[in-house]
């Protein structure tokens, strides 16, 4: 019989989960999968999310690829469908807990964070002690891909977490402020004019993602600040990197959708034919799909890839 | 005129923003009279039967029922106490039935746990007790109580109207210009609804612009002016020019008239 | 009417005529086609136009999808995905039929069940007690709504549009946007949950949520047809000025509208618990426009005191028969929102179709 | 009106005595409060509530915040934040003064951009024809809506729900979700972000988009006030039936104006490109929300008819006085949505207070 | 009578829904003239003046206007062929000036670009004759010509819908029961305007339930029956008796009357 997959996304207008639909499709067709594709109205969505999670098991799918909205949310949900026998495995963003799924492929984001957090710092270097920096982050529910990579910054750039499973919690005088993006262009925009309203002379900027960066850029370009301030973002897309190039963002940690896709089609086929699940990486507890930073001033002691290596790994 | 009024009023005020609509108006209804009431435009005609039927709220001045000071705040109130209003824009629910119009408020329920606990409507009953009542008042051209109000004509709507206040009506029923919009022969039929609902004891108080009928079947008339009872006048003593240049001050009311 | 035997002499002459008048009235059927025999029955039978495209929906889908789509499994989980719209599109009904319309049911919805729930975890009182805290919530923001636009006669939309914001916010705030998890429920307090136990015939699946959509439908129902309260919500909607005149107290009326939306709304906030497991404070996003959306295609009028609750029940059904069999299908879900956005328009065009002709 | 030299002889009796009747009216002004003379100031002149509740709210973030708000930058930058939907809010305003309502106007504003950046990177046509294109397609959804609310007399609020679900699935569609980066359109096709240039005066920063939105508002003010179009808009709006009859063609009184605001929307498009750098076809969610927000603060009325565009300006400013002077402050964002939602209530409260006595 | 018509109808049909509000109705208009139209609720009457005014689209018929067959499909385009009516509901806007609604569309625009480029309106231009008009007919108890129709009572409105009308009807006045609302006094305001448009040579179409009225004013009176024109008799040769048996059907119409 047909083996048929499902893969249901935060929203079908993020780039990232676009290239993420196009990455399974491939790889479905390959392996000779049946996808159904789905998305939340917006980022944050659950229910829809839910509703469509129930939509597989009603499809008699085998397996379900999910980057949860509501991480804690869903839960629930992906209970039901691993209990009719679906094998439920979580893309980029994992769920609450984490052993809710049966496996996570995913970007290690808590090493997203760091990673971005130590170049700012090392690019910095004197002047780390005394920066001002503004925080985009994702949404008021905080999802874990949000608390992962903020706090992730944070300890990479040597800030003190305090509650590392939160955010916003912290008393480092370094910290402007932190916003809300929804991970978009026009978020991004109103964020960082916020922040700059409270502290003009903020001169580094944590951005949750690429979408978001590139606004916090708009605002910036907008009160010309543009050239002195550190913008560091997540994502790795081409328009990211090609924004790397351009100096609108100084360094972004990349991330590896069509392989969370493709690695996650193959595994529904595996278990399909013979009810083995993935593993996770050693060490891990769950699917480390890669990171790496991709910067044109590279920062002693850390690693990176310049734009060129860049554009070559780059998804969209 | 020796009984005492059954429904009397005694310096009513109504502001509308800047216009004062009742400037200290009185008002007495007498036992089984045809009362009228008549003025010219804007002269505060219907503003005095709604502060008298509780559509709206007097700003000051007294209204008594049987003697007893009252002060309805609603409609219903007024209802509750027996005085019945037809109102110049009607107040019937388009949307609904005949039946259902005529009993809105004061709906019968069934008998037992269904209509205490349930509050379930006795459907049957209230039908029977509306066509009784409409056939009582001649008005048997409507075929079927469940119409929708919306579906009858001007004329009709003015015969449910008029059916319903005379029906429920147990001290007062209060009409208001309630053959402005009617034909000849419409307006007739409900002249002689008003001497029908007389004739069963029930005093009247309406309001017309139409001379004729006013003199034709009117007991006393109310003459109202700038807002305020000017005089009462007897249709027998007075002829209908005299009505009508009292109202429009076209002659000072008559001392005799004023003390009444 | 006959002339009475009451005094009646006319004092004008050309009165005296009218003893001999006819009793015709001036409207006369003319020979009336099939199709406007349909249009009259569709406009006498407010419900039939949405039931009978569910029907025809249901029909197509199960061509192109076959017994995936017609199993009981499946035609159970379009209920279980409808029922918090059908729950809070019950409040919709109601206050629309007063020709209002309340853009806060989906913040109440959140607020009550972030009130239960937090009330049960935060504060540790008995869960049952705090199902009533999230009750008295919902019915005091209801309360309020209907104060505004009862007493002081502010706008439906207005008056939601700001109790939506400022729920919405306070639900945010109070919150502090924290997700309680389903397993913590499921150990201490499974009666938040009650609404996701179900009852199993065969394959069908019918969550208690379900069932509980379907009997306050149907006690909605039987208030709004059987009792005189209902009566006076359908004049309060026709012609508010003149159900006041008639008897009816407009103002309570409102007043008992949209403080039982509020209730409905915290009914929906538990059996949302129910659904999703969790106690999530940014759930419900879509409620408003859902519930609207289930209101326009079940055919009630947005002008009020028009329209029947199953219409209501039957939009819902549309929409989710439409939504899980386009998602069967696989259509990209863009698709599915087109498709509804056509459907209302479809749905009201159709309803003033059947008006024109049938008056 | 003296009687006439026409043959006029009453042939009724009491008729004739109406030569000697006094000419007296039956109101007379009582003596007016210091309160009733200002609620008659505020009636007569609508923009000025909002006018004046815009002064108070600078002042007080000015007292508490000092130079950091009272700074020629911050002013300008609120102006920034709001020309988006000052630009949205004409066109909502001159729907909601026929009574209407457009829900479609954020839908119809992402989709114009997109099709501006779309038709110029995907298919390679030069800028200015596909920022025309853009404004065409504004225009037609703008016609469809009103086509089908002046023709088939639909209502707008269900028109406009179905319109804006039609064209965001249309835009998610056709966009293929992709955005545009900024840089790219900088190099290739910098008018597209025309709106974003700025004149800079000072610590002023006035981007051209700010300077459209003044311009447009002055520009409807002048069309409203005086020019016939602008009289039958409201004329419309309080009374179609009657403006009908007077001689108004309402149908195509409405068909223009939702055609205007679908051209305002593309306006708005256009601007967001400068605002946002990129075109983004998730961008403009919340621009319904905001537009109508902004209109109600405004004191417009949604029965149509009566109030000032002026009155919408300031009410944006409002908004975003207090969402700029609040995060300055420090406050959680959601005590914004708060704020805002209790001033969209206090806006229409007064409205009433005033019109209760003002008469 | 041996004119020619100004504006005739023939086999007007208008059916709403389930009834039959025009069933072959046929029309006359001479120069000159004050046409009564009378008839009971519902008779057909409004619906005879929307469809010859341009407000409703009848089903089928002919509209003639100085032996010209014209089909208006808006009351625009009545009035731009010199028909004016004052319908049964006034149809003034109520919150714009007395002078906008008089120039309500037939706004007078500047000279020069700022008309004809800007489309700017004339204000003063408006205001000048908006005043002139309402005084020629007396109306000058209106003092300011900018205040909003909302703020006039029910005659004053009357009023102003009846000088807009006669103001620039330079065919026909139609006027559907302009004094159904109004008391004694504005009544008989609005019959003396009616006698003074005509005494300026304009021919009237006066719709009335009020019989001395129309006995008073009118040349020739056109009895509406069940959707159609029953008779058309002289008032000097035939009496209100008469019209009224005629109207309700508690007499056939004369055969003269019917030929007419
Ligand atoms: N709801 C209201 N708001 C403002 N003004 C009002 C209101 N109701 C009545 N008025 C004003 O109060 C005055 C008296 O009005 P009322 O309706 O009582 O007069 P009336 O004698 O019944 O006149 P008519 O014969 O025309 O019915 C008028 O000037 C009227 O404009
Ligand atoms: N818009 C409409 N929709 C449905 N029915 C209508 C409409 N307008 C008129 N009618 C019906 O058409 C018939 C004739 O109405 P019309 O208003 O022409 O009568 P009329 O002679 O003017 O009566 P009146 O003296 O009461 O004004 C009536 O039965 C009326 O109910
Ligand atoms: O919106 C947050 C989401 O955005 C991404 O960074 C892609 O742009 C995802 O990895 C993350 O889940
Ligand atoms: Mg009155
Ligand atoms: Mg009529």
């Amino acid at each position: 019989a047909d083996v048929s997959a499902c893969l249901i996304t935060k929203t079908d207008t993020n780039p990232f989960f676009v290239k993420m639909k196009e990455g399974a499709t491939t790889a479905a067709k390959e392996l000779g999968l049946k996808l159904k594709s789905y998305a939340g109205k917006v980022d944050g969505d659950n229910e829809s999310q839910v509703a469509a999670v129930e939509t597989c098991i009603a499809d008699g799918a085998k397996g379900i690829l999910i980057t949860p909205s509501d991480t804690k949310g869903i839960v629930p949900a992906v209970k039901k469908a691993r209990d009719a026998g679906l094998l439920v495995i979580a893309l980029d963003t994992p769920l609450e807990p984490i052993s809710a799924a049966d496996m996570t492929f995913a970007t290690d984001n808590l090493l997203a964070g760091k990673l971005i957090g130590q170049w700012a710092a090392a690019t910095l270097g004197d002047k780390a002690k005394d920066a001002k920096i503004a925080f985009l982050d994702l949404a008021p529910s905080q999802p874990s891909v949000d608390v992962l990579r903020d706090q992730g910054f944070m300890m990479g750039f040597g800030i003190d977490t305090k509650d590392a499973n939160k955010i916003g919690d912290e008393s480092d005088p370094r910290i402007v402020g932190h916003d809300v993006t929804s991970g978009n262009e026009e978020g991004g925009r109103s964020a960082m004019e916020n922040l700059l309203q409270k502290d003009p002379t903020i001169n580094v900027v944590y951005t949750i993602n690429e979408p978001a960066a590139a606004g916090a850029y708009e605002a910036l370009k907008a009160v010309g600040r543009e050239k002195d301030v550190l913008v560091v973002s997540v994502d790795g897309g081409c328009p990211g990197v090609k924004n790397v190039v351009g100096g609108v963002i100084g360094a972004t940690s990349q991330q590896y959708p069509l392989l969370m896709a493709s690695k996650g089609i193959e595994a529904i086929k595996k278990y399909a034919e013979t009810g083995a699940k993935p593993e996770a990486t050693a060490g891990k507890n769950f699917f480390d799909t890669g990171v790496t930073l991709v910067t044109d001033k590279p920062a002693k002691g850390v690693e990176s890839i310049d734009t060129k290596a860049g554009l070559k790994k780059c998804w969209g | 005129m020796e009984k005492t009024p059954i429904l009397t009023a005694r310096g009513l005020v109504k502001r509308y923003g800047r216009v004062t609509a009742l400037d200290h108006a009185d008002f007495d209804l007498y036992p089984g009279e045809i009362l009228a009431v008549i003025g010219d435009n804007g002269a505060g005609k219907s503003s005095l039967i709604k502060a008298i039927s509780g559509a709206i709220l007097p700003d000051a001045g007294e209204i008594r029922l049987d003697g007893k000071p009252v002060s309805f705040r609603s409609p219903m109130e007024a209802r509750d106490a027996g005085i019945e209003t037809v109102y110049q824009n009607l107040a019937l629910s388009p949307a609904l039935s005949i039946a259902d119009n005529m009993f809105l408020g004061r709906e019968i329920r069934r008998p037992g746990p269904l209509g205490s606990v349930f509050r379930m409507l006795d459907r049957p009953a209230m039908e029977k007790i509306a066509r009784e009542k409409l056939s009582e008042l001649g008005l048997m051209t409507i075929q079927n109580i469940n119409q929708a109000v919306e579906t009858l004509s001007g004329g009709q709507r003015q015969g449910v109207a008029v059916a319903r206040a005379a029906a429920f009506g147990s001290k007062v029923v209060i009409m208001d210009e309630p053959t402005a919009a009617l034909g000849v022969k419409e307006s007739r039929r409900v002249l002689e609804l008003i001497l029908e609902v007389r004739s069963r004891g029930l005093p009247i108080v309406l309001i017309s612009h139409n001379m004729p009928h006013v003199f034709e079947v009117a007991d006393r008339i109310h003459i109202h002016r700038l807002g305020k009872r000017l005089c009462i006048i007897n249709p027998k003593e007075y002829s209908m020019s005299d009505a009508v240049a009292f109202m429009t001050g076209a002659r000072p009311a008559p001392e005799e008239a004023l003390a009444a | 009417m006959q002339s009475t035997n009451a005094a009646s002499q006319p004092s004008q002459e050309f009165e005296k005529v009218l003893v001999d008048s006819s009793t015709q009235v001036a409207s006369f059927e003319h020979e009336r086609s099939l199709t406007e025999r349909f249009q009259h029955f569709l406009h006498s039978s407010p419900a039939a136009v949405p039931l009978i495209v569910l029907v025809l929906s249901l029909i197509a889908f199960g061509a192109i999808l076959g017994g995936k789509f017609f199993s009981a499994f499946t035609l159970t989980l379009i209920l279980q995905q409808v029922a918090i719209v059908g729950i809070v599109g019950a409040a919709q009904t109601l206050v629309i039929l007063t020709a209002g319309i309340d853009l806060s049911v989906g913040a109440i919805m959140v607020l009550s069940s972030v009130v239960m729930g937090q009330f049960t975890f935060r504060y540790g009182l008995p869960a049952e007690l705090s199902v009533l805290c999230g009750f008295a919530v919902g019915a005091a923001c209801g309360f309020i709504n209907g104060a505004l636009i009862a007493y002081m006669r502010l706008p439906p939309f207005i008056v939601t549009l700001g109790m939506w914001q400022i729920v919405l916010a306070a639900n945010f705030l109070y919150s502090a946007n924290e997700t309680i998890r389903a397993q913590d429920i499921e150990a201490t307090a499974p009666i938040l949950q009650f609404f996701g136990n179900s009852l199993r015939l065969g394959g069908a699946v019918l969550t208690y949520g379900v069932i509980a959509m379907v009997l306050l439908v149907a006690a909605i129902w039987f208030l709004l047809n059987r009792t005189a309260w209902g009566r006076h919500l359908y004049a309060t909607g026709d012609d508010p000025d003149a159900a006041e005149l008639a008897g009816v107290n407009v103002k309570r009326m409102l007043l008992s509208v949209y403080t039982v939306s509020g209730l409905i709304c915290a009914l929906a906030g538990w059996a949302l618990i129910g659904r999703i497991g969790s106690v999530s404070p940014t759930a419900g996003q879509f409620a408003n426009i859902e519930s609207i959306t289930a209101v326009v295609i079940g055919g009630l009028s947005l002008f009020g005191g028009r329209g029947s609750i199953l219409g209501m029940l039957f939009g819902a059904l549309i929409v989710g028969v439409f939504s899980l069999g386009l998602r069967l299908i696989g259509t990209d879900p863009q698709w599915t929102y087109l498709l509804i956005g056509v459907l209302i328009i479809g749905a009201v065009a159709i309803d003033q179709w059947i008006r024109k002709v049938a008056g």
